[in-house]
């Protein structure tokens, strides 16, 4: 049974205040458009994200952090070796993240698939899998969108609710939230004294905007075909072209909310060291480099394909979904401009 | 036998003379009549024209001759008789005691430290103290030390023994006698040098009774860090920073009420230095040189001259001083002097710096009388312009300052072309041949990290400060640490064994000494790895004495961890060192000597004898080069014949493949094997192979005359160079008879703006010439219009002798030059005996003058040859700015490049006379064969290594690199590394900024692994 | 001016294709955003009509010639080089004249279109919270269309990058065909990190802390940067490792100060690394101290003259020894 | 401000031939100087790549003395001239970064100079001393 409550926007902080003792709280802060997800230190600062666009680098890094330690080693004067599980995590065990879009809540949903799976799945993160159970995230539906956005075309509303507990909606005054998960009702019912009924024409004020903000994305792709003609064209020629002018950094795998690759190093000195856990990205040459030497991947197109089969081709093959959700922001940032819309129009096309 | 020879004087000619011989597979007894080898530089704090700190350049050469195999240094000895004759000398030597047993001493200086007396230190001139046992100096070699039994309290009053108590070593002994040695030797070399004169004869200077006036060598000692101030300028009386000081020139030397007729070359140029650096070290002193000439000869000296008087403000004043004078209140001094203008001038100095000269003793007299050894009138060795480092009695060489004064530069290349000389006499004989077997070495593939730590005690130099056993119990728990342990003496023969069980009992892989300075001590562990199958590279050196014990005296505590931790480090970095091999590089045989000129005939010639092939490459279609153009030397020697028997004695031999009007179009490859290409000038010489192959290069291109534009030069016919008087001279002496006044004009096309060098030896040509000019007509006028007489060395007597024959000197100034105006030109009208007006202001008497001439004589400067810039890019060695080629130090490697496998000599390298040019050529020949005797060579071990799926071919390192030992490997633009060039300075790893270069032994994961734990 | 400009390159380039001249150009075409443009392969005459000239044609495109001439991983054959017709402003052309003398691009096989530039705009200029849905740019005037169809009229010269407004070479040190563009703009006095080098110590360090702490790790700079062709970046090299892989700012500095290090001499100023982080971190700041410095100590400027030696290489007897500590 | 139980870990580069030889002389002439400083001993000062100093100041090193042999001097012939292009560039970069200046410092020393070795370890040692631990770029392990 789906539940929607009522909060208005000046009564958030002093709900925040009460959560902050349980949770760590994560929103969007910054300014002059410019945002990125930061734990909330003082619940007194006044929340600014109601209208902002979204933050430049996806919320996937809370759950999926740049770089953890796995766990530690080290040797005694006795030459004897030790390993300890890293309990440098300071960070509350529960989390509350607020103020995600809709596109990124969807791609954590994503996310999940990759790193916890189906029930009863055999690969399963235990370093995501202990942060993603004790987080709620409360997404907020999208009411600015840009002209680089293109998440309807995959599935995606700008009122999307997948991968969100709880979803937010901003109608002015007032914050209407909407349960989405068993999650969500809990947490709702938590804060219960802080929500207020919704009325009617709350409802109505929400459906308004957020029909308005799904007109106002008009950047559409194609990609009813695009995992099928991706099947056969592993050898196209396609391939050397469009990589052509990619200059092979990791902006596009890194701000995405979906790339999920990681790499695992030891840092050691003499008696001690650390194995880390970090984001790799299929742009690098180093990525799914041999020990061997040979490298799988030896040039920027082979790496552009990987980019573009796993996303396209792979995932869904694994996960049973296109692992983009039209956020935009490998458009908005590409420093040459490789627009990701139109390598799918252009596979589309292909024969 | 095999090849052998006896180097009297271990300064810094004997020194290059052992070295060259040894390399050259003779083995060398290195006598040195002083506890130490090193000679009059190692006083030096800083040498001419470059300021490098002469220590630092000598040290390791120093080094270098202990560890050699093939030299055997007797220091505190003399040679007592040389019977016999080539290549049979026995030579009777006595050496003194030092009251210490050398083969048990380790040179830890405890008894130094422990002894009660102190004594004058004679390396400081005694402006310091040293004591009774004492090391001479810190990097002394051998590095052992001496008693003075003069001063030893146990010597003299029979108790004492405080040394012997201390010393672990149970090294000391007192009733160590004198010991008789006799060796067997093939040639000897007399590298005896010469002393200093004693500057208290002249007793006007006020030298030892006046405080504050010093000799140059004891200023020397007082600039020098490691001197009695420590480097801080200080004068005797008070010690306070001197503000203004005097140097004064020619203290013994051009001086004729002290019989020293000569010059002593050197004196200048050390004022001058020592005014630039005192300057350096107190910037507000000024410093006044007081001088007859400038005698700023040699190679860039000019230079730096200009540099003092203008950057450093060093005041140049032309007076010669009659004395010294002292107020008394301040110990100030007064000195007295004729400006030029004429008026008498006072000044006060606060220290008086005296220039002595260098000089032949009685002493020195003797002893060369003693072995049959011929002197001249000065007092030096006799040798002839020709055969500049032969004694008078055949088998014997000299080399340095004992036949007459130089600088080391030249000192180094007569002991190098003494080498040969020596070495060219023993052709007969075999060489020494030094091949120790090794075992085979451990294959440590797969083997796990296996390091033994040693600790040393260094008697108790280590061991009083550092806990020896705290850190060898430290290093047991270290990574990789299987075993760790302390010695008395780690370098002691039985440590040096047990270190060899251990590796072997232990299966240590890894070596790590905590000791002293890897600078003395390295080579010893190494070898005793080599010995016990482990690589010598698998060693890492910790230095616990002099970074922990001796500089931490009191803070035992830190000084311990300290030590830990630099055990530490090399714990980890030794757990990454590889086994490194030395690559080894076959040699041809061959040499080329590029021009035709007396340098490369002589070259060739000394090749030859040596026997080995050699292409010698004319690009004239006749030998002799400029030689062609001198007739007779200064000394009145006839080069003539000279140069035709060597002529005909390079076109019959039988080594030397000629290849006249020939030009080298292309040089590549490296040591030991180039390849060149030679090219046909007009005619081609029979069928010889254009394509060769060979070892080493020389460069023997020489210089030509400068072709002046100024004075009228090519417009007038009265007007010509020296060499056309000189051909002259020669060839039509009937012409030259009905000359009334001849004009000579010095410095034509030399020392100016664009050339501001010397061109050194036009003086002492237009002198040669103007005394030829008396000779043949006593009533001639010859005038000569110079800047500075610049008869350096013995060649001043025939300037002296040019004075009295009535040759008229007037000096000009720079800026002052004469003018010359053509009367009656011949161009102009038919007149042949018009004259020429010389136009020149005399200082000396302030006016103008005007002298009319007959012939005027300019005396043009070398240049260097314009096909020195393709030559030099094609060798890829570098050219100075005046264009003559730049050897690889000035001082000490005279005739080498930076790049192995390459010489140069005679005038390429700079203007100098035909007795210089033949030392060079003999000296670059000497070096050559040190290459060439050898089947191969081994490169070292560090070097730099390629990775090559890092190198994107940038080139950084190829520029860096100053041996040009990096190529970069065009179709695959990836850089290449001759390990036979590479001398591993690692300059190449430290620019490459994908880290694609690397330096073996001192790789970047090594130096972070040592970092990361620090 | 920009359109006679865009017609001149393509007829230059049309030209070039016609008399079999080159094989590729490299110029710019219409992004799909506004203010921007997108570096453009032209391999056939029939694409040429897809060049563009504007006042956003930003890229350092000397940044694709090394992987052209370089190609990885090392091929055995030797492999024919292409011909490349390449636009450069005065920076791409100080790239390319960085990389001949770095043996990373053949000159016979680069055909150099040069052009004076009047600067170039940065988007990022432009608040963040602006969406900008369409732009116009006439006579030196640049008119944005926000998403509430707005119209905001902005000077060309408010737009320009930092760099380009301090540029003083804006000719191309080095072309084949050189397209003028009327006058000169005069350069502003150099001032990159200007400021910021008058801030105290502990400023300094904060400052460098708060911009460095925004680094995601994601090499844009280092990619977009023409001199960054290294076979393995330092920052990626594992034998040995330089630096940890982590966002640990003390990593992430080090990778920024090695970088940064590692165009000393050879940084053209370019700006293509502050434009292309997508984190908006102001790298020019930190980069161009170098710049300055070597010009300032060693009377170098990177990219400028082709028989010049490297900075790095060389020294000179006039080096200043103020870095020396004296006791 | 200054803790006067500090102790700084000061690395010394030393080039072998003259620094490494002028440290050898100090400890010959028996000069006195902190125990602060641990020394690596490198070729040639053109061997210190600038990265070694920036890694020494991650490690948490308190200081970075880099020494070579004076201009001219070089026992490679240049490597400490081309080096010191680099130390110049670096220090300035560094400083401008806000690394204090004494953190780094370069100096020349000679075989013959073992007083001004010690003279420079005292006034690395005194400097940093005053300025206090290392706090900027370090990782801890």
């Amino acid at each position: 049974m789906i539940e929607e409550k009522i909060i208005k926007k000046n009564r958030l902080n002093a709900m925040l205040q009460e959560l902050s003792k349980e949770y760590s709280i994560y929103i969007p802060a910054g300014e002059n458009g410019d945002f990125r997800f930061c734990e909330l230190r003082d619940t007194n600062d006044e929340l600014v994200f109601w209208d902002y666009r979204n933050t430049r680098i996806s919320p996937k890094e809370i759950l999926f952090p740049h770089s953890e330690i796995l766990y530690e080693f080290s040797r005694d004067e006795s030459h004897q070796f030790s390993i300890s599980q890293n309990n440098d995590d300071q960070r509350k065990m529960k989390n509350v993240i607020l103020g995600i879009r809709p596109c990124d809540a969807r791609a954590i949903g994503f996310l999940d698939r990759v790193f916890i799976g189906e029930p009863n799945e055999r690969f399963v993160d235990p370093y995501y899998l202990k942060r993603r159970i004790h987080t709620i995230i409360i997404s907020l539906a999208c009411n600015r969108p840009q002209i680089s956005c293109f998440c309807t075309s995959l599935n995606g509303r700008p009122d999307g609710e997948e991968g969100a507990d709880i979803i937010a909606f901003d109608i002015g005054e007032e914050i209407l939230l909407k349960t989405v998960t068993e999650k969500g009702k809990e947490f709702i019912k938590e804060s219960s004294k802080w929500l207020g009924n919704v009325k009617k024409s709350d409802i109505d004020k929400k459906n308004k905007i957020f029909k308005e903000s799904a007109k106002r994305i008009n950047s559409r792709v194609s990609v009813e075909k695009v995992k099928e003609k991706l099947d056969d064209s592993f050898e196209a020629d396609f391939w050397n072209e469009i990589h052509r002018k990619c200059l092979g950094c990791g902006i596009c795998t890194f701000l995405c909310s979906t790339c999920h690759c990681f790499d695992i190093t030891d840092e050691t000195s003499a008696d001690r060291g650390k194995r880390i856990k970090c984001w790799d990205s299929c742009m690098y040459p180093l990525f799914t480099l041999h020990a061997s030497g040979h490298n799988p991947r030896p040039n920027y197109k082979e790496r552009m394909r990987q980019r573009i089969m796993h996303k396209f081709n792979y995932c869904p093959e694994n996960f049973k979904e296109l692992f983009c959700v039209g956020c935009g922001r490998c458009i908005r940032n590409c420093p040459v401009n490789l627009d990701i819309r139109e390598v799918i129009n252009q596979v589309s096309q292909l024969k | 036998m095999h090849k052998r020879v006896l180097v009297v004087g271990g300064g810094i000619a004997g020194i290059q003379a052992s070295l060259d011989l040894a390399e050259m597979g003779v083995e060398v007894f290195l006598l040195e009549k002083g506890p130490s080898i090193g000679g009059r530089m190692a006083q030096l704090d800083k040498t001419f024209p470059t300021n490098d700190c002469a220590m630092c350049i000598l040290s390791p050469k120093l080094v270098e001759a202990a560890a050699h195999p093939n030299i055997k240094i007797i220091a505190n000895a003399e040679l007592k008789s040389l019977d016999g004759e080539i290549p049979n000398f026995r030579a009777k030597i006595l050496k003194k005691p030092r009251y210490i047993d050398e083969e048990k001493c380790t040179g830890c200086a405890i008894c130094m430290s422990k002894c009660p007396v102190k004594i004058p230190d004679e390396y400081n001139k005694g402006l310091s103290k040293t004591k009774c046992m004492r090391i001479p100096f810190p990097q002394a070699v051998p590095a052992l030390p001496i008693m003075d039994r003069e001063s030893c309290i146990y010597h003299q009053r029979g108790k004492c023994r405080i040394c012997e108590k201390f010393c672990e070593a149970d090294a000391i002994d007192f009733d160590q006698k004198e010991e008789s040695i006799d060796v067997e030797v093939g040639s000897v070399i007399f590298a005896s040098g010469s002393e200093e004169f004693d500057a208290a004869i002249k007793d006007e200077y006020g030298y030892k009774t006046f405080p504050n006036v010093l000799t140059s060598i004891e200023f020397e000692r007082i600039l020098s860090a490691s001197g009695p101030t420590e480097g801080h300028i200080t004068r005797p009386s008070d010690g306070k920073e001197p503000r203004r000081i005097a140097f004064i020139q020619c203290v013994g030397s051009r001086d004729m009420q002290m019989g020293n007729e000569y010059c002593s070359s050197v004196c200048c140029m050390q004022a001058v230095k020592d005014s630039v650096i005192v300057k350096e070290h107190l910037p507000g002193v000024e410093a006044t040189i007081f001088f007859m000439d400038i005698r700023a000869f040699g190679k860039d000296f000019d230079k730096f001259v200009n540099r003092a008087k203008d950057d450093y403000h060093t005041r140049f004043i032309r007076a010669r001083i009659s004395a010294v004078e002292i107020d008394p209140a301040t110990e100030n001094l007064i000195i007295q002097y004729n400006s030029e203008a004429g008026s008498l001038i006072e000044e006060n100095f606060d220290l008086v710096v005296l220039s002595v000269g260098l000089l032949s003793t009685a002493g020195i007299r003797k002893m060369a009388a003693r072995f049959d050894i011929e002197i001249n009138a000065c007092g030096f060795a006799r040798t002839s312009s020709f055969t500049p480092m032969t004694a008078s009695r055949p088998g014997i060489f000299i080399a340095g300052t004992f036949s007459g004064p130089k600088d080391i530069p030249e000192t180094v290349m007569q002991a190098s072309g003494a080498a040969s000389a020596a070495a060219s006499l023993l052709t007969e004989l075999p060489i020494r041949e030094l091949r120790e077997e090794l075992p085979q070495e451990f294959d440590l593939r797969g083997e796990q990290i296996r390091t033994g730590v040693f600790v040393c005690r260094c008697g108790i130099n280590i061991a009083a400060t550092v806990d020896v056993p705290g850190v060898v119990e430290y290093a047991s728990a270290l990574q990789g640490v299987v075993h760790s342990q302390e010695f008395i003496f780690a370098c002691a023969q039985d440590s040096q064994k047990l270190i060899g069980e251990k590796i072997k009992e232990l299966k240590l892989n890894r070596v790590i000494v905590s000791a002293c300075t890897p600078r003395t001590h390295e080579l010893l562990f190494q070898k005793t790895l080599s010995s016990s199958g482990l690589n010598p590279y698998l060693f890492e050196f910790v230095n616990i004495r002099e970074q922990c014990s001796w500089v931490h005296q009191k803070e035992q505590e830190k000084a311990t961890e300290k030590a830990k931790d630099l055990v530490r480090m090399a714990a980890t970095k030794a757990g990454l060192l590889e086994p490194l091999s030395r690559m080894s590089l076959k040699v041809n045989k061959g040499a080329l000597i590029i021009g035709g000129g007396v340098a490369g005939m002589v070259a060739s010639l000394e090749l030859s004898t040596q026997g080995y092939e050699v292409f010698l490459v004319e690009k004239e279609s006749e030998l002799g080069g400029n030689l062609r153009h001198v007739h007779y030397t200064l000394e009145g020697e006839k080069t003539d014949r000279f140069l035709k028997s060597l002529i005909a004695k390079v076109k019959k031999d039988d080594n030397i493949q000629l290849y006249i009007d020939s030009e080298i179009r292309e040089i590549m490859g490296y040591v030991g094997n180039f390849h060149t290409k030679i090219g046909n000038g007009k005619q081609t010489t029979n069928n010889k192979p254009r394509e060769l192959e060979h070892g080493v290069v020389i460069v023997a291109t020489g210089g030509e005359e400068y072709q002046p534009s100024e004075y009228l030069y090519g417009r007038d016919e009265r007007i010509i160079t020296q060499r056309e008087l000189e051909e002259r001279l020669t060839k039509q002496q009937s012409a030259i008879d009905k000359l009334g006044s001849i004009v000579m004009i010095q410095c034509v096309g030399s020392r100016n703006g664009q050339y501001p060098y010397c061109s050194r030896v036009c003086c002492s040509q237009a002198i040669k010439n103007a005394l030829k000019l008396k000779e043949i007509n006593p009533e001639v006028n010859v005038y000569m219009l110079y800047r500075d007489i610049r008869t350096y060395g013995l060649k001043e007597l025939y300037y002296k002798k040019a004075r009295e024959k009535g040759v008229i000197f007037i000096r000009y100034e720079e800026g002052e030059e004469p003018q010359i105006e053509a009367q009656n030109s011949k161009s102009e009208q038919q007149a042949s005996n018009g004259e020429v007006l010389v136009k020149a202001y005399d200082p000396i008497l302030q006016r103008n003058l005007v002298i009319n001439a007959d012939l005027v004589v300019l005396s043009s400067a070398i240049r260097a040859r314009k096909e020195n810039k393709i030559l030099s890019q094609m060798l890829k060695v570098p050219l100075n700015a005046d264009g003559f080629f730049l050897e690889a130090h000035v001082k000490l490697r005279p005739v080498d490049f930076a790049t192995d496998g390459i010489f140069v000599c005679g005038l390429a390298h700079y203007p100098k006379d035909v007795s210089e040019t033949i030392c060079q050529a003999k000296a670059a020949s000497a070096r050559a064969v040190t290459i060439l005797r050898k089947d191969e060579i081994e490169a070292e071990g560090r070097v730099s290594q390629i990775r090559k799926e890092r190198c994107s071919g940038c080139g950084l390192c190829i520029e860096i690199c100053p041996y040009t030992a990096i190529e970069l490997e065009e179709g695959e633009r990836v850089a290449i590394v001759n390990e036979a060039l590479c001398k591993g300075c690692g300059a190449c790893a430290a620019s490459c900024r994908s880290a694609a270069i690397d330096l073996k032994g001192f790789k970047d994961e090594q130096i972070l692994a040592a970092l990361s734990v620090v | 001016m920009m359109k006679e400009i865009e017609t001149r390159i393509k007829e230059v380039v049309k030209d070039l294709f016609t008399q079999n001249k080159i094989d590729l150009f490299i110029g710019y075409s219409k992004g799909s955003l506004p203010l921007t443009s997108s570096p453009c392969f032209i391999t056939k005459s029939e694409d040429i009509e897809k060049l563009v000239w504007n006042s956003f044609c930003s890229n350092n495109l000397a940044v694709y010639l090394p992987r052209i001439f370089n190609p990885q991983p090392r091929k055995k054959e030797k492999i024919e080089l292409p011909r490349i017709g390449i636009l450069a402003k005065g920076c791409d052309a100080r790239s390319i004249v960085v990389l001949i003398k770095e043996h990373q691009i053949a000159r016979d096989n680069v055909f150099i279109l040069g052009i004076v530039c009047q600067g170039m705009g940065d988007r990022k200029k432009i608040r963040n919270d602006i969406e900008i849905t369409g732009a116009e740019e006439k006579n030196g005037r640049i008119t944005i269309v926000d998403e509430n169809k707005k119209e905001i009229e902005l000077k060309r010269e408010e737009l320009l990058s930092d760099c380009c407004i301090e540029c003083q070479h804006a000719t191309p040190p080095i072309h084949d065909i050189l397209i003028e563009s009327g006058n000169q703009r005069p350069a502003a006095p150099k001032g990159g990190g200007r400021d910021f080098e008058k801030k105290s110590i502990e400023d300094r360090w904060n400052l460098f802390q708060e911009e460095i702490s925004k680094c995601i790790r994601c090499y844009a700079c280092r990619q977009a940067c023409p001199n960054c062709y290294c076979r393995e970046c330092f920052a990626d090299q594992t034998k040995p490792r330089w630096i940890g892989v982590t966002d640990h700012i003390s990593d992430v500095m080090f990778y920024q100060i090695g970088r940064i290090f590692h165009q000393a001499g050879r940084c053209v100023d370019c700006g293509a690394c502050v434009r292309a982080c997508p984190m908006g971190i102001d790298l020019r700041v930190f980069t161009h101290k170098l710049v300055r410095d070597a010009k300032e100590l060693f009377d170098y400027e990177a990219g400028v003259f082709l028989e010049e030696g490297l900075l790095l290489a060389t020294f000179k007897p006039e080096d200043k020894q103020e870095f020396i500590s004296e006791p | 401000m200054m803790d006067k139980n500090f102790e700084p870990r000061i690395v010394a580069f030393l080039c072998n031939w003259c620094s490494y030889a002028g440290a050898d002389l100090a400890g010959v002439s028996r000069i006195q100087y902190p125990t602060n400083v641990r020394i690596i001993r490198l070729p040639c000062s053109g061997r210190i790549n600038p990265l070694y100093i920036v890694k020494a100041l991650q490690n948490g090193v308190d200081g970075v003395l880099v020494s070579g042999c004076h201009p001219g001097d070089c026992h490679y012939i240049s490597g400490n001239l081309v080096a010191g292009r680099k130390f110049a560039l670096l220090k300035n970069f560094l400083v401008h970064l806000g690394i204090e200046p004494e953190r780094v410092q370069f100096s020349w020393v000679s075989a013959s100079e073992g007083p001004r070795f010690a003279q420079i370890v005292k006034k690395v040692v005194n400097e940093v001393k005053e300025i206090g631990p290392i706090e900027k770029m370090v990782k801890r392990l």
